[in-house]
C-alpha cells in the first residue's frame, strides 16, 4: 500500500497546491514542500531490503482491467528506490529553486511540478507495461505546460518539439508493448501486460529484433541518444529553471530506467545483438554533445548540450552488459542528475541578475558573486569528471566495463574526456573569469540558494569518494538484468548463463 | 410480425413514434420547452426499452430479412441515442442563446429524431435495401439540419449564408455519393440476385466475371467513404462542419459517421469482402490517405471547426484499421470490440468538443467566429471551462487518462493483433502530426493574452462538465464499457 | 608510523578546504598561518616518516586506509604505499613545497584572492602527496587530476586578464589528452588483472605479461600519461604558457613538483616499462629530443619566465632521458636537483619581477648586479646549477645521468643530443644571468628584502649547492646498475660540456654584438622563440578546423532532418489547402476522380 | 444470367446505365446553375434505378422494382430539400451560380 500512496501522495498534493494558492499566495511553494517530505518519509519507512532471495523489496497488484490482462502492478527494488531518492531530492531542490522566479499562477506552477513527480514516480514503480505506459506519457503533460508557460521566448517551439518527439516514440513503444503482448497471447491464450509473464516469452529473433527497437527508440529519444536528442536544446534552453531541472535530472533518468528495466530482460538476445552499435551511438553522443557544448554561446544551451554527452556515457554503459558497467549506468544517472541540476540552478540565478545568458556578455561573476562562482566552478568540474566527486566514479565504473566488452568504442569515448575539459573549462574560463559585466546588480547567493548548491556539492562530493551505498543498492538489480542473457566473458569465449530466473518460476 | 419481433424492434418504434408527436406538435403547439422535453423523454424510453430487449439481443432476432437486432445492434444503438440526446440538449442550449433572433427552433427536434431512426435502422441493417433505407433517412434530414437557420436576425441575411451554403454542398456531393453508393448496390445486385448481405465469393483470379461484385463493391465503399469523409472523398467535410450550426456539426461528426461505421462494420463481417485482396488494398489506401491528409490539412488550420474536420478525416482513417482487423479470422472478434470503444471514444470527445465550440461561440450573441485567437488565454479567464478543453483536446490527441487513448490503444492492438504494420507506422506518424495541432491549441488556450476580455459563457457548462467527467473517467476506469463491448 | 601518514596530505588538504569555504573572511595573518602552518606541518610529519623509514631498514610499506568502492569484483581502495621512491618524492613536495609557501606570504601578500591562492595551493600539495604516495592506480589517478585541476586555477589565479585563462585552459587540456592515456592503461589493466593495486598490477605483468604485447601498449599509454603532465614532446606546448600564474606557482606546479609526476609515473612503474623495452627507448628518445629542442628555445626566449619554463622541460627531458636508458636513479637524483635550483631560479626571478614592478621581459632588464645582489647570488647559484658545473648539485645529478647512460646504452643518438643539450643549458643559463646583471641598466628597480622573501632563497640557495649529498633510500625501489667502464673520454666531454657552452657564450657577449643581433632576427630564431612550431602545428592540424566544426555545426546538424521534416509538413499543409477552396464543382470532381482511382485499383 | 424473352444483353443495359450515370455526373461537374445540377443528379439516380430494374428483371425477383420506387422516393426527398434551399438561396443572392458559394474555403 506504501507504493499505492508514494504515487497518489503527490497527486493529490498537486491538486492541494492549486487549490492553495486562493487562501494565501506563496503557500504553494511550503506545500509542496511538505508533500515532498511526507513522500521522503514515506519511502524512507518502507523495508530497504528484499525478503530473503528476491529482489523486489515491495509489491503491490491488484486488478485493473481485466479483459485485457492490465493490472495495477508496483514495485520496488534498490533501482527504482535509488531513483525515487533522486526524484524526490530533485523534486524539492526545484521547488526551492523556482523560489523567487515564478511570481505568476504559482500554485499551478507548483502543481504541475507535482504531478510531473507523480508521473515520474509512477514510471521508476510500474511493473505492468501499461501502466508503465501510461505514468511514461502523464509525466510529459505538466512537463510541457511548465515549459510552455513558465519558459522563455521561444517556448512553444520548445513545448512542442519536446511533446511531438516524446509522444511520437512512445507510441512506437506502445506498438511494440502490443506486439509483445499479442506474441504471447498467442503463446499461452493469455492477454497479459504484466512484467513478469512477459519476461517468460520466448521470442524468434526477427520480431524480438523490432520489438526491441520500438522500445530502444522510446528510451532512446528520452535518454536521449544522439540524432534524437535535438528536442533536449531547445526544451532545457527554454524551460524555466525548475523545468531544466526536472528535466535534466531526473525525466532523462526515465529512459536509462526503461532501457534497464524492460528492454534489456526482455529481449536479452536481440538486445546483445544491438549492443555494439548502441554502445557506438553512446560513444558518439559523448563526443557529439560535447562538441556542441563547447560551441554555444548560451550558457544554457551549453549545459543542455552536456546532458547529451552524459547520457552518452550511460548508454555505452547500458549496453556493455556487464556488471562494472551498468552499475556505473546507474551512478552516472545519479551524478548526472545532481551536477546538471546544479548547473541549471546556477544559470537560472545568473540569469536573475543579469538577464543575459549569453557567453559573450558575461564574464569576471568571480570578482562580483564569489560564492556562486566557486559553486560553479565546482559543478563544472564534476561535469568534466574529477576524480572526487561523483561523476569520475560513474564514468570510470562504465568505462571499465565498457572497455572489457568492446575496447575500440570505449577508447573514443574516452575522449569524451577531453570534451569534456573543453566545455567545462569553457563554461568556468567565459562566465566566471575574465573582466566583470558592468551593469550587474550584484548580490551574491542568498542563505536559500546556498543551501540548495551545497546540498548538491555535498552529495556529489560524498558519492565520490563513498559511492559504495549506491553501488550495493543496484547491485542485486543490476546482476538480476544482467542474468537474462548470453554474456560473453572476459576471455573472449561466449559462455551462454541458463535464463534460470525465467526457468524457476512456473 | 410477430409480438417478439415487434418487442425487439421497440427502441425503433418509440423514436419512429417521437417523430410524429414532435412533427404534430411542432405543427400546433409550438412551445420549444414542451418540445425538447418531448423528444428527450421518448429518446429516454428508446434507450429504457434497449435496456429491456437486451435478452433478444443477446439471442439475436431477425425482424424481415431487412432488419436484425443482436448485441451489436444493441451497443450502436445506445451509442446513438445518448448522442443524439445529447445533440438535442445542446440545441437547446445553442438556440436558447439565440432567442432575440427568433430561430424556428422546434423542427429541429424531428430531424434530429429523424436521423437518429435512419442511424438505427442503419445499425440493424442486415440487407442493402435497409441500408439504404437508413442512409437516406438520415442524409435527407442531415441536409435540412445543416442548412437549419441559425440566426438570421430579421434585417440581415448574412448570417444565414453559411449553412445554406453548407447545406447545399452537403445536398449535392452526398447525392452524388449516394448514386455511386446506388450503383454499387446494382452490380452486385446484378450479381448475385440478393441485398442481404451475405458472402459474395468474390473469385480469387479475376476473370471478366468477377468485375462486376468488385467493381459494385468499389462503389459502395466510394459511398460510405464519402460520408465517412475519407480521403479523397472529404472535401466536403471542412465547409459543412463550419457552415452547420454547431450542435448539427456535432451531429454530423458522430451520429452520420457513427451509423456508417456501425453498418459497413456489420456488412464487412457479414460478407467476405475482405477476403479480395484489391478491396483490402483500396481499404489501406484509403486509412493511409486520410489519416496523413488529415492531419496535415489540419495542421495550420486557423478556424476550429475546420481543424475538427480534418481532425475527424484523421480519425476515421485510425477507424479503417479496425476494419482491416475484421479481414482476419483470428483477430476479427476483437477488431470488432475495438471499433466499437473507438467509435465511442470519437463521439463522446467530439460531442464534448463540439459543446464546447458552442458555449464559447455564443459569448457575444450572434457571433459565427470559430477563429482560434478567440481561444486564447481561455485558461486564465475560464480556469474550469479551460481545463475542460485542454482535457478534451488531450483525449482527442490521445493522451493516457482520457478516453481518446483507450481508444487508440484498442486501434493499435487491432492492428498488432492483426499484423498491420504499416499500417500502425502511419497511424503513429499520422498521431504525431496530430500532437502538432492539438498542442498549438493548447498553447493558444495558454496564452497570457489580455486582448480577448470580458466574454462569460453561461449555458451549456453543465454539459460540457458532464462530458469532459466521462471523458476522464473512462480513461481511468473504461472496464464497464469494455465488458458491455458486443460481440458479433 | 604508518597511523599516521595519511595526515600529511590531509593537512593540506583540510587546510585547503577550511581557506576555500572561510577564507574571505579570515585575516591575512590566519590565512598565512594556516597555509603555510599545514605544510609546514606536512613537512615535518614528512620528515619524521622518512627518518623512521631509513631508520627501519628501508622497507616498503603499505597502509589500507579506507575502501573507497567496490565493485563487481573491482575493488579500489584509498592505501598508501611508501617505500624510498615516495620518501624522495614526499620530501621534495612538503620541503620544497613549504619553503615556496613561506616566500609566496610575501610574495602574494596584499592580493586580493590571498586566501584563494593559498587554499589552491594548499589542494595543490594535497593533491600531489595523494599522487605519490597512492597504492592504488586510482587513488594516484585522482591525484593526478587534482593537481591538473590546482594548476589550471593557478594559472588563471589572476583572472581577470583573458590570456591567463586562456593559458590555463590550454594547460588543463594539453594534459588531459595524456590523461586519457593514462586512463586507457588503467583499463587494460583492470581489464587484465581485475585490480588497479599499483604493486599487484606490477607484480602479475612481470609474471603473466613476459612475451605478451601488453606491456608495449601499457607502457605505451603509461608514457602518453606522463608526457602530458611533464610537458614533453610532444605535448610540450602548455607549460611555457602556463608561466601567466604567479611566480610560485610556476616555482612549485611548474617546476619542481607537478611537472615531474610523469617521471614519478615511469619511475614507479618501472615494472612494466622494463618488459617493453621499445618503449624504453622511445621513452629515451622522447627525453632527449625534448630536452634538446627545449634548450635551444629556452636560448633566444625573450621572457624570463619563458626561459626558466623550457629550461625546465629541457631538464625534465634529461629525466625522460635517464628513465629511458633505465638510469632510474640518476633520474630521480636529478628530480630532486632539479626541484632545488630550478625552485631557486625561479623564487629569485620573482624577486626580481617583483622589484622590477612586473617587467618580466628581459630585453628590458640590465645591470642589476650592483642594484639587486642578492638576486644576482641566487642566479648565479642556480645558473650554475643548472648549467651542471661542478660543486653544485645539478653537476652530481645530470653527470649521473649522462654516465650511467653511456654506460647502458652507449653513444645512442639520444646520448649525443643529450650530450649537446648540456652545452646548450649552459648557454643559455649563462645568457640568462648576463641579460639580467650585466649590460646597462634599463629599469630602475626597487628591491625587495622582506626576510619570508630572502629566507626560502637562501636555504634554497644551500640546496641548490648541497642537495647532492642528500642521500636517497632508492635502493631497494630500483635494482642496481651493473658498474660498467666508461671511456675517459666520454667523462671528459661530459665534464667540458658545460664549460664549452659558457666560453662560447661568454666569447658571444664580447664580442659578438653584431652576430647575437642579426642571430635574434633571425628566422631560426623566430622559430625556436616560439617553440619549433609546435603551437602553430596543433593550431592549424587540430584547434582550428575543431572550432571551424564547432562554428559550422552551432546550430546541430542533427536537428536539420527535423526542420526538414517539419518545413515539408508546413509545405504538404499548404499545398493541400489549395484544394479546399470552397468550389462546390472542384469537390464533386475529386469524388469523381476518386472513384477512378480506386475502381482502377480495384480492376486492375 | 440468359432469361427467356430478353432480347438486350444485360452488358448492353449495364453499359447504357454506366453511360447515362456518366453524363449525370459530367453534367454536375460542368453546370454552375444550381438547377441544372439537381438535374444531372436525377440522371445519375435514373441510371441507377435502371440497373435495379435490369437487374431484378434478370433474376426474376421483386427486389429491383422495390429499390427503384424507394429511389424515386429518395430523389422526390431530396429534390423537394434541394428546391426549398434554393428557394433560399436564390432569395439572398439573386443568382444560381454555384461557383460563387464560395464563403468558406481553406
Amino acid at each position: 500500500m506504501s507504493l499505492v500512496l508514494l504515487i497518489l501522495i503527490p497527486l493529490l498534493g498537486a491538486v492541494l497546491v492549486w487549490l492553495a494558492e486562493r487562501w494565501r499566495c506563496g503557500l504553494a511553494r511550503g506545500l509542496s514542500l511538505v508533500v515532498l517530505g511526507l513522500e521522503a518519509l514515506l519511502l524512507w519507512q518502507v523495508p530497504h531490503e528484499a525478503p530473503a532471495g528476491g529482489l523486489w523489496w515491495l509489491q503491490f497488484q491488484t486488478e485493473w482491467l481485466p479483459v485485457l490482462g492490465i493490472s495495477w502492478h508496483f514495485a520496488l527494488d534498490g533501482l527504482s528506490a535509488l531513483l525515487l531518492w533522486l526524484t524526490l531530492f530533485i523534486g524539492a531542490v526545484s521547488v526551492l529553486a523556482s523560489w523567487r522566479d515564478i511570481d505568476q499562477r504559482v500554485g499551478f506552477f507548483y502543481c504541475n511540478l507535482l504531478l510531473s513527480v507523480a508521473g515520474i514516480i509512477g514510471v521508476f514503480l510500474a511493473l505492468d507495461l501499461f501502466l508503465f505506459f501510461v505514468f511514461w506519457e502523464l509525466m510529459l503533460i505538466p512537463m510541457v505546460l511548465l515549459i510552455a508557460i513558465w519558459g522563455h521566448e521561444n517556448r512553444h517551439y520548445a513545448a512542442t518539439k519536446f511533446f511531438i518527439f516524446t509522444q511520437a516514440s512512445s507510441l512506437l513503444m506502445l506498438v511494440a508493448i502490443l506486439g509483445l503482448v499479442f506474441v504471447h497471447y498467442g503463446q499461452t491464450g493469455v492477454m497479459s501486460f504484466d512484467y513478469g509473464d512477459l519476461l517468460r516469452l520466448q521470442l524468434a529473433p526477427l520480431p524480438a529484433f523490432w520489438l526491441m527497437l520500438g522500445f530502444f527508440i522510446a528510451f532512446a529519444v528520452k535518454l536521449p541518444m544522439v540524432a534524437l536528442h535535438t528536442w533536449l536544446p531547445d526544451a532545457h534552453t527554454e524551460a524555466p529553471t525548475a523545468g531544466s531541472v526536472l528535466l535534466a535530472a531526473i525525466l532523462l533518468k526515465t529512459g536509462a530506467y526503461g532501457l534497464l528495466r524492460f528492454t534489456l530482460p526482455l529481449f536479452p538476445d536481440a538486445s546483445a545483438e544491438f549492443a555494439p552499435l548502441a554502445m557506438g551511438l553512446g560513444a558518439l553522443g559523448v563526443l557529439y554533445g560535447a562538441k556542441l557544448a563547447f560551441a554555444q554561446h548560451d550558457m544554457k544551451r551549453l549545459v543542455a548540450y552536456t546532458s547529451v554527452s552524459h547520457m552518452g556515457f550511460v548508454l555505452l554503459g547500458i549496453y556493455a552488459l556487464n556488471d562494472l558497467a551498468l552499475q556505473g549506468a546507474v551512478m552516472q544517472m545519479l551524478a548526472h542528475g545532481l551536477s546538471t541540476a546544479a548547473l541549471f540552478i546556477i544559470v537560472g540565478m545568473v540569469y536573475a541578475r543579469w538577464h543575459t545568458r549569453d557567453l559573450r556578455e558575461l564574464g569576471g561573476l568571480w570578482s562580483l558573486l564569489p560564492r556562486l562562482s566557486g559553486f560553479t566552478l565546482l559543478f563544472a568540474l564534476a561535469s568534466l569528471g574529477l576524480p572526487g566527486l561523483a561523476n569520475f566514479v560513474a564514468e570510470f565504473l562504465i568505462l571499465a566495463g565498457a572497455f572489457q566488452r568492446d575496447w575500440p568504442i570505449t577508447l573514443v569515448a574516452l575522449f569524451g574526456l577531453v570534451g569534456a575539459a573543453l566545455y567545462a573549462l569553457l563554461l568556468v574560463q567565459r562566465s566566471l573569469w575574465g573582466a566583470a559585466a558592468p551593469q550587474a546588480k550584484t548580490h551574491d547567493c542568498s542563505a536559500r540558494e546556498w543551501g540548495i548548491l551545497a546540498s548538491l556539492a555535498l552529495l556529489l562530493l560524498v558519492f565520490g569518494l563513498h559511492p559504495q551505498p549506491v553501488l550495493d543498492m543496484v547491485q542485486r538489480p543490476v546482476a538480476t538484468i544482467l542474468a537474462e542473457r548470453v554474456m560473453p566473458n572476459t576471455g573472449g569465449t561466449d559462455q551462454v548463463v541458463q535464463r534460470e530466473s525465467r526457468e524457476q518460476l512456473p | 410480425m410477430t409480438l417478439l419481433e415487434l418487442r425487439a424492434l421497440l427502441p425503433l418504434l418509440l423514436v419512429a413514434l417521437t417523430i410524429v408527436v414532435t412533427m404534430l406538435l411542432a405543427g400546433f403547439c409550438r412551445q420549444r420547452r414542451l418540445l425538447f422535453w418531448v423528444y428527450q423523454l421518448g429518446l429516454l424510453a428508446a434507450l429504457l426499452s434497449l435496456g429491456g430487449n437486451l435478452d433478444l439481443q443477446a439471442s439475436g432476432v431477425e425482424v424481415t430479412p431487412l432488419l436484425r437486432i443482436d448485441a451489436f445492434f444493441g451497443f450502436f444503438a445506445a451509442l446513438f441515442i445518448l448522442v443524439a440526446m445529447c445533440v438535442g440538449l445542446m440545441a437547446a442550449q445553442y438556440f436558447g442563446r439565440r432567442e432575440h433572433l427568433a430561430v424556428p427552433v422546434e423542427e429541429c427536434y424531428v430531424l434530429l429524431a429523424l436521423c437518429l431512426l435512419g442511424a438505427l435502422v442503419l445499425a440493424s441493417a442486415q440487407h442493402l435495401a435497409a441500408l439504404f433505407i437508413g442512409l437516406e433517412l438520415m442524409s435527407v434530414a442531415s441536409f435540412a439540419l445543416v442548412a437549419y437557420p441559425c440566426g438570421a436576425a430579421p434585417g440581415s441575411d448574412r448570417l444565414q449564408l453559411p449553412s445554406l451554403e453548407a447545406g447545399l454542398k452537403y445536398l449535392v456531393l452526398s447525392s452524388v455519393a449516394s448514386a455511386f453508393l446506388l450503383f454499387g448496390m446494382a452490380c452486385l445486385y446484378l450479381q448475385s440476385g440478393t441485398l442481404a448481405f451475405t458472402r459474395l465469393s468474390l473469385p480469387v483470379d479475376i476473370p471478366a466475371a468477377g468485375l462486376l461484385p468488385l467493381a459494385g463493391l468499389a462503389l459502395l465503399l466510394i459511398g460510405v467513404a464519402f460520408k465517412l469523409a475519407l480521403v479523397p472523398f472529404h472535401m466536403w467535410t471542412p465547409d459543412v462542419y463550419q457552415g452547420a450550426p454547431t450542435p448539427f456539426t456535432a451531429l454530423i461528426a458522430t451520429l452520420s459517421k457513427g451509423a456508417l461505421v456501425a453498418v459497413l462494420l456489420r456488412y464487412l463481417l457479414m460478407s467476405d469482402a475482405l477476403q479480395s485482396e484489391q478491396i483490402a488494398a483500396v481499404l489501406r489506401v484509403l486509412a493511409m490517405l486520410s489519416i496523413l491528409v488529415g492531419n496535415l490539412l489540419a495542421l495550420r488550420q486557423d478556424d476550429m471547426k475546420r481543424l475538427l474536420a480534418y481532425s475527424s478525416i484523421a480519425h476515421l482513417g485510425y477507424l479503417l484499421v479496425v476494419f482491416l482487423a475484421t479481414g482476419q479470422a483470428d483477430s476479427s472478434e476483437f477488431a470488432l470490440q475495438a471499433g466499437a470503444f473507438y467509435l465511442l471514444a470519437y463521439s463522446l470527445t467530439t460531442l464534448a468538443a463540439f459543446a464546447m465550440i458552442g458555449t464559447l461561440s455564443g459569448g457575444v450573441g450572434e457571433s459565427r467566429d470559430y477563429r482560434l485567437q478567440r481561444y486564447s488565454g481561455l485558461c486564465w479567464r475560464e480556469p474550469v471551462l479551460g481545463g475542460c478543453f485542454m482535457l478534451i483536446l488531450l483525449s482527442l490527441a490521445g493522451i493516457p487518462l482520457t478516453v481518446g487513448f483507450i481508444g487508440k490503444f484498442y486501434i493499435l492492438a487491432a492492428g498488432a493483433q492483426a499484423g498491420l504494420w504499416w499500417l500502425l507506422v502511419v497511424v503513429v506518424l499520422g498521431s504525431a502530426l496530430g500532437l502538432y495541432y492539438y498542442l498549438r491549441i493548447i498553447l493558444v488556450l495558454l496564452q497570457q493574452d489580455e486582448s480577448v476580455r470580458g466574454l462569460r459563457y453561461h449555458s451549456g457548462r453543465w454539459l460540457i462538465y458532464g462530458l469532459t467527467l466521462l471523458l476522464v473517467l473512462l480513461g481511468i476506469y473504461p472496464l464497464p464499457v469494455m465488458q458491455w463491448l458486443p460481440l458479433f | 608510523m604508518t597511523a599516521w601518514m595519511g595526515w600529511i596530505p590531509a593537512l593540506p588538504l583540510f587546510s585547503s578546504l577550511v581557506l576555500l569555504l572561510l577564507g574571505g573572511r579570515m585575516s591575512a595573518r590566519l590565512v598565512t598561518l594556516l597555509g603555510v602552518g599545514s605544510v609546514l606541518g606536512a613537512a615535518l610529519l614528512s620528515a619524521l616518516l622518512i627518518a623512521g623509514f631509513v631508520s627501519a631498514g628501508s622497507t616498503a610499506v603499505s597502509v589500507m586506509l579506507q575502501p573507497w568502492f567496490s565493485s563487481a569484483g573491482l575493488t579500489i581502495a584509498f592505501g598508501f604505499y611508501f617505500d624510498g621512491l615516495s620518501a624522495v618524492m614526499i620530501g621534495v613536495i612538503t620541503g620544497v613545497g613549504s619553503l615556496i609557501h613561506l616566500y609566496s606570504a610575501a610574495y602574494m601578500a596584499g592580493d586580493e584572492g590571498y586566501a584563494r591562492f593559498f587554499g589552491y595551493l594548499n589542494l595543490f600539495v594535497g593533491a600531489m602527496l595523494l599522487l605519490v604516495l597512492a597504492d592504488d592506480f586510482l587513488l594516484l589517478y585522482l591525484g593526478w587530476e587534482g593537481v591538473g585541476l590546482c594548476s589550471f586555477l593557478l594559472i588563471g589565479f589572476w583572472y581577470r586578464e583573458p590570456a591567463n585563462g586562456y593559458a590555463a585552459r590550454k594547460a588543463f587540456v594539453v594534459t588531459r589528452i595524456g590523461d586519457i592515456a593514462l586512463a586507457a592503461a588503467l583499463l587494460i589493466m583492470i581489464q587484465q588483472f581485475g585490480t588497479l593495486h599499483i604493486q599487484t598490477v606490477i607484480e602479475r605483468a612481470q609474471l603473466e605479461w613476459v612475451a605478451t604485447d601488453w606491456p608495449f601498449w601499457v607502457a605505451l599509454l603509461l608514457l602518453g600519461g606522463a608526457v602530458g603532465k611533464s610537458a614533453q614532446l610532444p605535448l610540450q606546448t602548455w607549460l611555457p604558457d602556463a608561466m601567466a600564474g604567479p611566480t610560485p606557482v610556476s616555482a612549485l606546479i611548474h617546476a619542481a613538483t607537478m611537472v615531474t609526476a610523469g617521471v614519478y609515473l615511469i619511475a614507479r612503474t618501472q615494472g612494466i616499462f622494463l618488459l617493453a623495452p621499445r618503449i624504453m627507448e622511445l621513452v629515451a628518445l622522447v627525453g632527449a629530443l625534448t630536452l634538446f629542442l627545449a634548450a635551444c628555445s629556452a636560448l633566444v626566449q625573450h621572457d624570463l619566465k619563458r626561459v626558466l619554463a623550457y629550461s625546465t622541460i629541457s631538464q625534465i627531458g634529461y629525466m625522460f632521458f635517464a628513465l629511458g636508458a633505465g638510469a632510474f636513479s640518476a633520474a630521480i637524483f636529478h628530480l630532486m636537483t632539479h626541484a632545488f635550483f630550478k625552485a631557486l631560479l625561479f623564487l629569485a626571478a620573482g624577486q626580481v619581477i617583483l622589484s622590477l614592478h612586473h617587467e618580466q621581459d628581459l630585453r628590458r632588464m640590465g645591470g642589476l648586479l650592483h642594484r639587486l645582489p642578492f638576486s644576482a647570488l641566487c642566479f648565479a647559484i642556480g645558473c650554475a646549477a643548472l648549467a651542471a658545473l661542478p660543486l653544485t648539485s645539478g653537476f652530481y645529478s645530470k653527470d649521473a645521468i649522462l654516465l650511467q647512460a653511456y654506460g647502458l646504452h652507449g653513444g645512442s643518438l639520444a646520448w649525443w643530443l643529450a650530450l649537446t643539450g648540456a652545452g646548450i643549458t649552459a648557454l643559455y643559463s649563462l645568457r640568462l644571468f648576463l641579460k639580467l646583471f650585466f649590460g646597462e641598466v634599463v629599469t630602475e628597480p626597487r628591491p625587495d628584502m622582506r626576510p619570508t622573501l630572502v629566507v626560502p632563497l637562501a636555504l634554497l640557495c644551500l640546496l641548490a649547492l648541497l642537495g647532492a649529498l642528500i642521500p636517497q633510500p632508492l635502493g631497494a625501489v630500483f635494482a642496481p646498475l651493473a658498474a660498467t667502464e666508461v671511456p675517459a673520454a666520454v667523462h671528459g666531454a661530459i665534464l667540458i660540456m658545460p664549460w664549452l657552452g659558457l666560453v662560447t657564450g661568454a666569447l658571444l657577449w664580447r664580442y659578438g654584438r653584431g652576430l647575437r643581433q642579426r642571430w635574434n632576427d633571425s628566422a631560426l630564431a623566430r622559430g625556436w622563440r616560439a617553440g619549433w612550431g609546435f603551437d602553430a602545428l596543433y593550431d592549424g592540424l587540430l584547434v582550428r578546423p575543431l572550432l571551424l566544426l564547432a562554428r559550422l555545426n552551432r546550430k546541430d546538424l542533427a536537428d536539420q532532418p527535423v526542420q526538414f521534416v517539419a518545413w515539408l509538413s508546413g509545405c504538404a499543409h499548404a499545398w493541400l489547402s489549395i484544394t479546399q477552396n470552397g468550389r462546390l464543382r472542384r469537390y464533386a470532381a475529386g469524388i469523381a476522380m476518386g472513384a477512378v482511382l480506386v475502381l482502377m485499383v480495384v480492376t486492375l | 444470367m440468359e432469361s427467356p424473352g430478353l432480347v438486350i444483353p444485360v452488358e448492353h443495359g449495364l453499359l447504357f446505365a454506366a453511360v447515362l450515370f456518366c453524363i449525370g455526373l459530367a453534367g454536375v461537374l460542368t453546370r454552375r446553375n444550381l438547377l441544372f445540377v439537381l438535374m444531372s443528379l436525377e440522371l445519375m439516380l435514373n441510371a441507377v434505378a435502371f440497373v435495379f430494374v435490369l437487374a431484378g428483371a434478370v433474376h426474376g425477383n421483386a427486389d429491383g422494382q422495390v429499390m427503384f420506387v424507394l429511389i424515386l422516393t429518395l430523389a422526390a426527398a431530396e429534390v423537394a430539400i434541394a428546391l426549398a434551399l434554393v428557394v433560399q438561396l436564390y432569395r439572398r443572392r439573386r443568382s444560381l451560380d454555384i461557383d460563387s458559394l464560395d464563403g468558406m474555403r481553406g
